[in-house]
């Protein structure tokens, strides 16, 4: 038996998905940029599928540019951004401390070119604050990036406030909208965002391909040079099935929304209350303002990978941070931005669902966890420090 | 391929010596929980420096757990100079290996040993040398 | 009816490959990066195909990166090189007229940023000289970056020597090789390369992925930057079935590839005796060095695309030029850089064969080509000019 | 979404008006082989300045043979003066459009008849307005 509760790193393709894919990939095996039928058939279906897609956030079709994945939409966005901005002399960007290190570390690389990062602080519950994003506007700042909703707590930022200061400012505005494409909505114009990222495989849709949403009039610059593919902004050969496939599960998404929304949040809130009995836990982020689906949760005195495969041994797929710093020995640089003490940073625990979890899941994984909380803590010597309320260090 | 050995999985699902010894002959901790990783080992000693028993406590991740279970294991009816000859390579080996990034949980158990001992002397008033921990 | 006959484009997906991404895509859907056994399970298959991949090239697992195609391939690869040099003040690179735009356009790139670049003459029988690489090589050359097989013509290059004069005057040394792996013998050592660039859709394996090998000592640096996948060199979450799915290609590629290579230069000769009856009509380069199913003809007083068309009408699938610059119009720069006259150039053809196709579908093209050129050509007020000893400008 | 309208398909598998005319009483020719199409165009005008026929011969791309059979059906039966007035607007709407990059085919099909037409007035001694092209 497999309980998979960790649809923030990647979820199951859907059947419509996987459908969609399986025509191309068996007959319409075509390459867009050919003249002949079997090309102009794979270029048709992908241009449906950029309308799709598109309408999905409120888009024109032109402005949707098809990616390798969110990473690349990330850093594509960002170097443009920045490479314009500093054409004219503007070479200071604004972030947050807790964006996905596809933008943190695309800012790194910028820093060492000689750009200024400001982060802002998102706070004990993992919530930036518009006030310091138009406080830290100033004259040479290139672009604003700010994500849509945290990958590791689910908080979801007040995107549509921070577009607007933005748009007031005259600062290109970005997005990685990664976790919140799919699950919750969307739109490029109430976010006033001039880019936005999306990643397919976070929404039942294929790995492998992501788009980068930009709004006609930024200038796009290309990370991949080559071919005329993307009107001149990405090169490369079509994954085509994955376009295609991409659309589908996230037009089947955003039909669904509503109902989804609904019915994940029960789960997730079940997970909530069901472990507020374990002393010394608690939930990381805004229960408010959070995706459906993700739930981060620190149990003190345990430490969080032991939790996770004990948990696997049960057949429960979750997380403990984010899936990319995994063989990181540092704790999440998501939870530590929020405050959290390094020590209890340890022992958390990410679970994210879908529509695709049930009820009866849900108490398998709460009946799980009070049964490996305990024992983890039992052979834990820092537990025993806690218990005889000495300073843990 | 996987992450771990079998033998680490082994050693974590199932770890042996888990627990406590009341008024123990020896008890070192080394660690600390900034960097997720705290081991403790007891140890059990008679009159003619054998390790009668040994548990360990531990707050770590899967191959912290295991390198414990693993260092325990190997010096368990062991004299007190052999165990100071655990190295944390040993315990490694024994497990089949630990990935990179998790060596340091096989230094952590050779130092918590090593911390065990050193107490031990220290409680029962025995000389050793600094360098080998030995007993003189 | 469909003659499929323009595999230098793109491919069919092998059932092999398709049968080995299935799995993936219904059941197997973790991430890489997850410590979970779904996670750690999609681990080792990607492992696997590394490794898999790594034997058909004559590479070690770790000196293989997986990348989005062959354009992200010679991009990073490019550009790694480059300012590694630029670093030591090195920047000079050397490539060849022909090469694909995916290297070219990144040349065209790393000019602007300063860099210069010697491009090495192809001669009228599209091989480079392997004495204009030794003699362009300077003091300050960071990179030769020279194609093994052209993609247009299908003539294949002088690899190892060029190989050879890189490594003994200690300059890094790219080949793109998309065109050639899984057709031809390609390994890393016998060609000398530090870098060499894959695309899996050109082999029947899957569209969206492609490799980067890179030798070990050889620094790469990251074009997506982000997650720690690919030991650090290329985030974003692994698209693991179209790994899976290019190793399998491959490997069934290279079992076959004796075979395949004298069943489908037989089918290419075929094309070639075929057409010799037809005036003014010539082969461009070379039949001895030539990539087994690649065959490029001029045929003067008529165009390209009309000629393409009309075979298009035939359910033949072809080229003319290669397909990334259709929509463009100048004739391609690989005739062009061969010497080809511009007005015979738009007149070019390109068939590109594969084991999937039969003699009896040649011989259907080669009918059709009987008839469509005499009618194009009948049409022509160029033909009518060649006709009466005329000069064509 | 195709590459080509239905409309351009058809006048290119099927282009209507092709061919030479012998003894014509204008040819027009424009375009170079360097740039990928050339459109030649040969007149037959009757007494009243009607074009009784037309005939095109082209070098080109499916736009550039479909622009041409177009342009030829559309000035066929015409006066003169209407000829002349065909813009290569006219031509491309016909075709229910034409890719952004191939629209100079069509402006070529209007030049080839305009060349023609001046050739024709040239021929025949015919007083025109250099100009509107049209006749005095
Ligand atoms: C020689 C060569 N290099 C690079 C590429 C780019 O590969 P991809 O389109 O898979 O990115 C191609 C094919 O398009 C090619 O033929
Ligand atoms: C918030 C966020 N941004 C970016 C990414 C990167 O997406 P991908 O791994 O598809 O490149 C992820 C997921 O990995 C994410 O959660």
């Amino acid at each position: 038996m497999t309980i998979y509760a960790d649809n923030a790193a990647t979820t199951r393709l859907s059947e419509t998905a996987l459908n969609a894919m399986l025509d191309l990939m068996k007959d319409n095996y075509g390459n867009p940029s050919s003249l002949h039928h079997k090309g102009q058939r794979a270029k048709e279906l992908v241009e449906e599928a950029r309308e799709d897609i598109a309408n999905c956030i409120g888009a024109k079709p032109n402005e949707i540019y098809f990616t390798s994945g969110g990473s690349e939409a990330d850093n594509q966005a960002i170097l443009s951004a920045a490479y314009y901005g500093a054409e004219r002399g503007k070479k200071h960007i604004i972030s947050s401390k807790f964006e996905h290190h596809a933008v943190l570390h695309t800012l790194d690389k910028l820093k060492k070119e000689g750009f200024e990062v400001t982060l802002v602080d998102v706070y004990k519950n993992g919530i930036v604050k518009p006030e310091d994003i138009a406080s830290a506007i100033r004259e040479d700042t290139a672009l604003v990036t700010i994500m849509t909703a945290n990958n590791e707590v689910g908080t979801i930022q007040p995107i549509e406030e921070i577009g607007k200061i933005c748009k007031e400012k005259g600062v290109i505005f970005h997005t990685d909208s990664v976790q919140a494409v799919g699950h919750i909505p969307v739109d490029v114009n109430t976010f006033n965002c001039d880019m936005l990222s999306i990643s397919s495989h976070k929404f039942n849709g294929p790995k492998g391909v992501g788009v980068l949403y930009c709004r006609k009039g930024t200038v796009l610059t290309p990370l991949i040079n080559g071919g005329a593919q993307e009107r001149n902004k990405r090169a490369g050969t079509e994954y085509t099935y994955g376009i295609v496939g991409m659309a589908a599960a996230l037009k089947e998404a955003v039909k669904e929304m509503d109902e989804s929304i609904k019915y994940v949040s029960a789960l997730r809130d079940r997970i909530i209350d069901g472990v507020g009995d374990i002393e010394r836990s608690f939930v990381n982020g805004d229960r408010e303002h959070s995706l459906p689906g993700t739930v981060n949760m620190c149990f003190e005195g345990i430490e969080g990978e032991s939790l996770l495969l004990l948990l696997d041994g049960d057949g429960i797929c979750a997380s403990s941070g984010s899936a990319c710093t995994s063989g990181s020995l540092d704790p999440s640089h998501v939870l530590l931005s929020m405050g959290v003490p390094v020590e209890i940073a340890h022992g958390s625990l990410r679970l994210s669902l879908n529509s695709y979890n049930t009820e009866e899941e849900i108490d398998i994984i709460l009946s799980s966890i009070h049964r490996i909380v305990p024992y983890l803590r039992s052979i834990s010597p820092v537990w025993e420090k806690i218990q005889k309320g000495e300073v843990v260090e | 391929m996987a992450l771990y050995s079998e033998k680490v999985m082994e050693h974590f699902t199932n770890p042996q010596n888990v627990g406590k010894i009341e008024n123990a002959d020896g008890v070192g901790e080394v660690g600390n929980a900034r960097c997720g990783d705290i081991m403790k080992i007891y140890l059990k000693v008679n009159d003619e420096g054998i390790i009668e028993d040994v548990k360990f406590n531990t707050f770590g991740c899967a191959s912290a757990i295991a390198s414990s279970s693993m260092a325990t294991c190997l010096i368990k009816g062991k004299h007190i100079n052999d165990a100071v000859e655990l190295s944390n390579k040993a315990v490694v080996e024994a497990l089949d290996g630990l990935p990179a990034v998790k060596i340091h949980c096989s230094v952590l158990a050779e130092e918590a040993i090593k911390d065990a001992v050193k107490d031990y002397y220290e409680r029962s008033g025995i000389a050793y040398d600094p360098v080998t921990l030995k007993m003189k």
